[in-house]
């Protein structure tokens, strides 16, 4: 049914002439659905491995040391750099609306909690700001380590002196420089700091982690080649050199690859519809034009819709770094297969979700962060902390709110 | 004569045909029309959405959702935040051309509060102690209690002074049906065939995008995504869960996330036996398989407390108590009930009850007749009354005369579950009390630190859970569907209309 | 014509298969087995709920059947009393009850019944009493043109010169003997309209915005059972066939066979 | 004669005034024997009772109710809506309804008389199958028979729209656009569903066959005289007989039809009005519906009169 409809909206899209379309025919899509031995090859090595590849399951894949495996290190440290970002934007939301709306908790490590996130993120300016604010906190080791590190460029680890927060930060640059994460990603998952308050806890996770885990994950990862290294991904082919080369792919059919100026949603919603107007037709007639068995690889193993997604996500990740919160929202709901809409399947990547997580957070939606998060925390421990530290910032938004409730 | 005659039969024949032309307006489906177009009496998202529409508040959510001031030009809080002086923007008009004042704030609030007016939102200005016109455009508030921002709080809508004899309004007033609002729409007109027509308000502040809004009622869900294909409607505001995949892949249709934190649920009566035993409450939950009643419903999570998996306050801690008819037995026995003939009786008195559902709850029809079939494959007879609007507000709302309820919430993102629980809660149908919640419920909505308020509201989640005033059913995938010739479509999560003045057609 | 006897006979069947059956209307939902197609298991497939589209068929016979016959009981019972009473008396008697069948007879019997329904509340013994008194007046007017031509028949003058009873006379000679087979008509008739005011009512009346009339799920109506499964995704298309075929097979039955009865 | 004419129909009018008083007193019984206080029924909103109560004079016996009710009715005001559209004058709903049905009642009179008289001019003395074709045609409900016109319409017009062969129609989709076809349609729907055009047909094929074997018509067969003419003027007076007949079915059907086809008629305001519980609507409109079936009554004695004088002479 789902189906059929998708074809109907196939048949009624624009009908591009075929060399319009032509350079469609470039992307790893067309090569292994018109010659399913060159995706046989490619996936020899680890059958297994590639189903969790393009299942998405990078939970399974870890360790594994195929190409497979390498790829799916690649997407987890990807996905860790995301929630990094995350992590480091919601601390700095959480500081400075706490600050604002009625003073910082006294004696708190949270000010240390948001200068370290904002040093390990690169931004010593405001990092400065927030580790000298933590001078006040009740903790004897919190306040040496911050002051330590406020006086240290970010990537140079003070001299720990016993001091616990230190010796962590010291730990975290040795996991990054010889690529082994060790335990540190235990912070991530469970917090490293119970702060006792009036008749509650407040508990802190780690700040460094993601960022730890991530370049582990790269180290891992190393570099595959050939169509190995597109198959499943947003590159959409490789040039002579083996790199990827969009440009020649989407430039052709009027897509730019630009993010544009303004942070509009509905620039990203046009330039999914363009893409679309393309996409379908070209679907629909690789459909009918290769052999069984390449139909039989694009159906079982959804590759347009697929490939589809992953450019979108492509696309959010790039609005994000280009400060376009709006866009990439819009990207990454567009992206999102509603069939599933809760779960990482094939069309649904992880890195998806951390998208529509950052885009939220970064659009004022805290709450509709949450829902993003929630995914990926049934999925990886790790991200406990993550949702937990955007969980605080969502309560924190509402504390003076009314809350509203309707039937229906 | 003869010309004349062709002349007028010409006239009247291109009146005909220039007649069904849609025009460029926006035509949205709900499955319910608004019983009641008055702020004051509000249960519903249909009519929340409807005001939304019609009225402006003081603040508003900008498109970041952080408070912007809405009718108000500027505000100035006293150093002591213990009152705040409030401007109005000035040349602001009511959509019959009079002008907002500050009597008009003044009048809300003092509506609101009105004993006999017995509105259902009477909590939003109990903080306000007291409010005054200083002038036609300053209002001032005195607090109760100092209060940080307290223009977070002031989102109510605001009615016009004009439009009422007194502060004491009915809900059956003549406003319900000929509403004055500030909003960036008017009420134009109420159709014959239930819908309502909308148009902008030409003096409102940013000015509006669409020219014509209907409200229209399809009351048959699967038939609301057919017109959307048909481009009979451009919007549906909120998408069967099970159509999500067939309009996801029209390309003339895009679905935006729409009203995330909302849950199904059955609410006993806690004051009629047998519900007034929580053992009697946790057998029945757990005779009932959750995950095949939602099954014809689509997809959704299933929860084991009041609030939706995703939010802060859901405690993954507390156990969700699946379909377990062994134990639920041994609880029944335990409360004294037997079932040696088939049916659970206890003193000659068999388990029974009637579940009553609002008409119009989507699928409910489906999700009712399977738990009865559920729940009498396990001996216990449950009778089904579906209520209409005025039927519901009456023996739910006012008179609690029910057994058990099968209903839907929907929260805002603050997820403020008081109404619902607290021992005096408006929305607190079934009578739960709890020393223990109502104490949390205290420290959450006084919690200046997120972390006790989350820790307070996952005990409450946990105890809650315990309690079981309830079935905790599940929450759904919720999508708003719009046509792509809507263009710079914003949503709000929760009032869904608010940045509608945005809003473009192509 | 036969076929039509038949075709009664078989609603007649149904009815007293759904009386023994004892089959579960409320317990028989079964997600795992939703809008299946027909089978050994499930002659007509399930609707969407997994429930047996066959045995609701035939449990939907009871939502008429009964109070088909009840409404006739009611419409004969009052159209022939009344108009035996005017044809036989005459007169003023005559004029009042007249005046009475013309106003019942104004308001038109469907909203006589949707009013009734409104009014004493939705069941279908409600809609089978109102169905009866609203079709009450055209069973009377036909008696009471039939007591006028024949009071003053000679058989009749003959009858009372005998010194038979009046009652006698205007029960067997009178009434059994001419309207019996009237009566048989009507009944056929009424029958028919009753089927067609419950199905419409329980179609329109299982819709949102609509709903409130007719037999409500999960009891099964052959009306019901259409409304519920209309528009349904991939839905199993006897769950609506079904019925709306019994439906039309039954009304094109009764009135070929009231028709008989009108021609011979 | 022309005395006698003029009396008739001064007699079938006050019949119809008397029929239409009746009709009020009847609703007027049928809400009072209303189980329980009809204010029950409605409200446990105080406020709203004790307007309740006074606006429906609830604590007067319904004789003096009625008699107020009818005072009322004839001025003009037929009282106030409760819970439809609260506080609007019922008749400010009624009248804009009752147009609307008005075309759907007189359009499916003019559909179902031609189309019978058509088919009972073709097929009598025929005996063929057509007769019986047309019944079971005829007999399908009217609501089965416009649900599935719409549905079939909708898929077509859809598909063909998809395909590219056609531009959108102003009709489409049904049943949300007003348009012509949807008001041919309701009109078609109501002629022919419920056995409506079965019915017309066969009773206009009987009586043509009965005046067919009339003596008259013998003789102008004789004189070789053109039948056709004669035989229509012979049928005037029947046709009449049926439409006044037909008419109260019509305006029944008027309630499945408008509110499967989201027409704002009368049928779909009374549906409403039942199911809100709305009293003083449901009222109305049953007073309203009594009228329509009550003046095509009258219209159609006046039209029998007109057409066959010696009528005038029987009671």
């Amino acid at each position: 049914m789902v189906f059929a409809l998708a074809l109907v909206a196939c048949e009624n899209a624009a009908e591009d002439t075929v060399e319009e379309l032509g350079p469609l025919d470039r992307t790893w899509v067309a090569t292994i659905a018109r010659s399913p031995a060159r995706f046989t090859d490619a996936i020899a090595d680890d059958r297994a491995g590639w189903v969790m590849v393009h299942n998405h399951d990078l939970v399974r894949l870890e360790g594994n040391g195929s190409t497979a495996g390498r790829r799916g290190a690649a997407a987890r440290a990807a996905l860790h750099d995301d929630l990094a970002r995350i992590e480091a934007e919601a601390w700095q939301r959480l500081g400075k609306r706490w600050e604002a709306r009625s003073g910082l908790p006294e004696g708190s490590a949270l000010p240390f909690f948001v200068g370290l996130a904002a040093w390990d993120a690169g931004d010593q300016e405001t990092a400065r700001g927030w580790l000298h604010r933590a001078s006040g906190a009740d903790d004897d080791d919190i306040r040496g380590a911050a002051l330590a590190l406020a006086g240290t460029p970010p990537g140079n680890a003070p001299s720990p002196d016993g001091n616990f927060w230190l010796q962590r930060v010291q730990a975290h640059i040795d996991g990054r420089g010889n690529g082994d994460a060790g335990d540190l990603g235990d912070g991530a998952s469970s917090p490293v700091l119970r702060e006792h308050a009036d008749g509650h806890e407040r508990l802190f996770h780690d700040p460094m982690a993601h960022r730890t885990l991530a370049t582990a994950h790269r180290a891992a990862a190393g570099t595959v080649e050939g169509l190995a290294a597109v198959l499943f991904s947003p590159c959409p082919a490789l040039d002579d050199q083996g790199a990827c080369d969009a440009a020649s792919v989407w430039q052709p059919l009027g897509l730019s690859l630009e993010a544009g100026d303004a942070d509009e949603a509905e620039a990203a919603r046009s330039w999914v519809r363009a893409l679309d107007a393309k996409l379908d037709p070209w679907a629909k007639r690789l459909h009918d034009e290769v052999s069984d068995e390449g139909r039989e690889l694009l159906l079982q193993l959804r590759l347009v819709p697929g490939f589809r997604a992953q450019v979108l996500l492509d696309r959010a990740r790039q609005a994000l770094r280009a400060g376009h919160p709006r866009q990439a929202q819009a990207y990454a709901q567009l992206a999102l297969d509603l069939e599933h809409p809760r779960e990482v399947s094939p069309v649904n990547a992880p890195g998806l979700y951390a998208a529509l997580a950052e885009a939220n957070l970064r659009t004022g939606h805290t709450r509709e962060a949450l829902d993003a998060l929630q995914v990926l925390t049934d999925l990886l421990p790790t991200v406990a902390g993550v949702d937990e530290l955007v969980g605080d910032l969502a309560v924190l938004e509402g504390l003076d709110r009314q809350g509203d409730s309707k039937e229906n | 004569m003869a010309r004349k005659t062709f002349a007028a039969a010409a006239l009247v024949g291109v009146a005909l045909v220039a007649l069904p032309a849609a025009g460029q307006g926006l035509r949205y489906a709900e499955d319910l029309a608004p019983a009641i177009v008055n702020p004051l009496f509000t249960t519903t998202m249909s009519e929340a959405r409807v005001n939304e529409l019609l009225f402006s508040g003081l603040y508003t959510d900008d498109q970041d959702l952080a408070t912007s001031p809405a009718l108000v030009a500027y505000a100035s809080l006293a150093d002591d935040q213990l009152s705040m002086e409030l401007s109005l923007k000035p040349d602001l008009r009511w959509h019959d051309g009079q002008p907002v004042t500050a009597d008009d704030v003044v009048f809300t609030i003092e509506a609101m509060r009105d004993d006999d007016t017995l509105s259902t939102e009477a909590g939003r200005v109990s903080w306000i102690d007291e409010a005054t016109a200083v002038d036609s455009g300053t209002v001032r508030l005195t607090f109760t209690t100092p209060q940080a921002t307290p223009e977070d709080k002031l989102y109510f809508k605001i009615l016009p002074r004009h439009a009422f004899d007194s502060t004491t309004v009915s809900r059956s007033d003549a406003f319900r049906t000929n509403p004055v609002g500030s909003g960036p729409y008017r009420l134009a007109r109420f159709n014959d065939d239930n819908s309502i027509s909308f148009t902008p308000h030409s003096t409102f502040d940013g000015g509006v995008g669409i020219s014509e809004l209907v409200m229209r009622e399809v009351s048959d869900k699967n038939y609301q995504a057919k017109l959307l294909l048909y481009e009979s409607l451009e919007a549906l505001v909120r998408v069967l869960p099970r159509d999500l995949a067939v309009l996801q892949n029209n390309r003339k249709v895009e679905l935006y996330p729409y009203q995330t934190n909302s849950w199904w649920y059955v609410g006993f009566n806690l004051e009629r036996a047998p519900f007034d035993d929580v053992r009697v409450r946790s057998a029945l939950s757990m005779l009932i398989d959750v995950d095949a009643l939602l099954a014809p419903v689509g997809t959704g999570e299933v929860l084991s407390g009041p609030f939706v998996k995703s939010s802060p306050f859901y405690n993954h801690d507390v156990p969700y108590d699946g379909y377990d008819p062994g134990e639920a037995s041994r609880l029944l026995q335990e409360a004294g009930f037997d079932n040696s003939s088939g049916a659970w009786m206890r003193d000659g008195e068999a388990l029974t009850f009637t579940l009553n559902a609002h008409q119009t709850l989507e699928s409910s029809q489906e999700v009712v007749i399977n738990l009865q079939s559920q729940l009498q494959n396990h001996g216990v007879e449950v009778s089904v009354d579906f209520l209409d609007e005025a039927a519901w507000k009456s023996r739910v709302w006012r008179e609690r005369d029910f057994d058990a309820i099968l209903s839907q919430w929907s929260f805002d993102r603050n997820e403020d579950v008081r109404e619902q629980l607290h021992s005096d809660g408006l929305r607190n149908f079934g009578g739960y009390e709890s020393e223990r919640v109502d104490e949390l419920l205290d420290t959450a909505r006084d919690a200046s630190d997120p972390f006790a308020k989350k820790a307070a509201l996952r005990e409450l989640h946990a105890v809650v859970a315990q309690d079981q005033p309830m079935i905790f059913l599940w929450t759904l995938d919720s999508y708003a569907a719009l046509s792509t010739r809507v263009s710079d479509v914003v949503i709000h999560p929760f009032y869904f209309f608010t940045f509608v003045n945005q809003w473009r057609m192509n | 014509m036969r076929a039509s006897w038949l075709a009664l006979g078989l609603v007649a069947a149904m009815w007293l298969l759904a009386l023994v059956s004892g089959y579960d209307v409320v317990g028989d939902v079964d997600i795992t087995h939703a809008s299946a197609g027909p089978s050994a298991a499930h002659w007509l497939g399930t609707d969407h709920l997994g429930r047996d589209v066959f045995w609701r068929l035939v449990t939907g016979s009871r939502a008429f059947v009964g109070p088909g016959v009840a409404a006739a009981c009611v419409a004969l019972g009052l159209g022939l009393a009344a108009g035996a009473l005017a044809g036989w008396s005459g007169g003023l008697v005559a004029v009042a009850c007249r005046y009475v069948f013309t106003v019942v007879a104004s308001v038109p019997r469907f909203v006589l019944v949707l009013l009734a329904c409104a009014i004493y509340g939705n069941s279908v013994w409600t809609l089978a009493v109102a169905a009866g008194v609203a079709y009450a007046p055209t069973v009377g007017e036909e008696v009471y043109a039939r007591m006028q031509a024949f009071r003053r028949a000679e058989f009749v003058l003959a009858a009372e010169a005998h010194g038979v009873h009046p009652a006698r006379i205007l029960g067997y000679h009178l009434l059994w003997v001419n309207t019996s087979r009237l009566a048989a008509r009507h009944a056929l008739q009424l029958f028919a309209f009753l089927l067609l005011v419950e199905t419409t009512l329980s179609y329109i009346g299982a819709f949102g915005a609509t709903a409130g009339f007719g037999v409500q799920e999960p009891t099964p109506s052959w009306g019901n059972m259409m409304g519920f499964e209309w528009g349904v995704p991939d839905a199993n298309a006897w769950a609506t066939a079904a019925p709306a075929l019994a439906l039309w097979s039954v009304l094109v039955a009764a009135l070929g066979a009231s028709q008989r009865l009108d021609e011979r | 004669m022309r005395r006698e004419l003029v009396l008739a129909v001064l007699a079938a009018l006050g019949a119809f005034v008397a029929a239409l008083a009746g009709v009020a007193l009847l609703l007027q019984i049928l809400l009072a024997s209303a189980p329980g206080d009809a204010a029950d029924l409605i409200s446990d909103d105080p406020v709203l009772r004790a307007a309740l109560v006074e606006a429906w004079r609830l604590d007067e016996p319904v004789l003096s109710r009625w008699l107020a009710w009818t005072v009322d009715a004839m001025g003009g005001d037929l009282g106030e809506s409760l819970t439809y559209r609260p506080g609007q004058a019922v008749t400010e709903l009624v009248l804009p309804a009752l147009a609307r049905s008005l075309v759907l009642v007189g359009g499916a009179l003019v559909l179902s008389l031609t189309g019978g008289l058509g088919l009972a001019w073709w097929t009598a003395g025929r005996r063929s199958a057509t007769r019986r074709l047309v019944q079971a045609l005829s007999v399908t409900p009217v609501f089965l028979l416009a649900w599935l016109l719409m549905a079939g319409l909708n898929e077509a017009a859809f598909g063909l729209m998809e395909g590219g062969q056609i531009a959108r129609p102003a009709w489409f989709a049904l049943p949300d656009e007003d348009s012509w076809l949807k008001t041919l349609l309701a009109i078609s729907v109501l002629a022919v569903g419920s056995s409506a055009l079965g019915e017309i047909h066969a009773a206009l094929e009987d009586e043509l066959l009965r005046i067919q074997r009339a003596s008259f018509v013998e003789a102008l067969r004789v004189r070789g005289v053109a039948l056709g003419p004669h035989l229509l003027r012979a049928l005037l007076a029947p046709l009449a007989t049926i439409a006044g007949g037909r008419a109260s079915f019509f305006v029944g059907g008027l309630v499945v039809v408008e509110t499967v086809l989201h027409v704002g008629g009368l049928g779909s305001l009374l549906w409403q009005a039942c199911r809100l519980r709305d009293y003083p609507l449901a009222l109305g409109i049953g007073v309203v519906a009594g009228a329509l079936v009550c003046g095509a009554r009258l219209a159609s004695d006046v039209a029998r009169i007109t057409v066959d004088p010696r009528l005038s002479r029987a009671p």
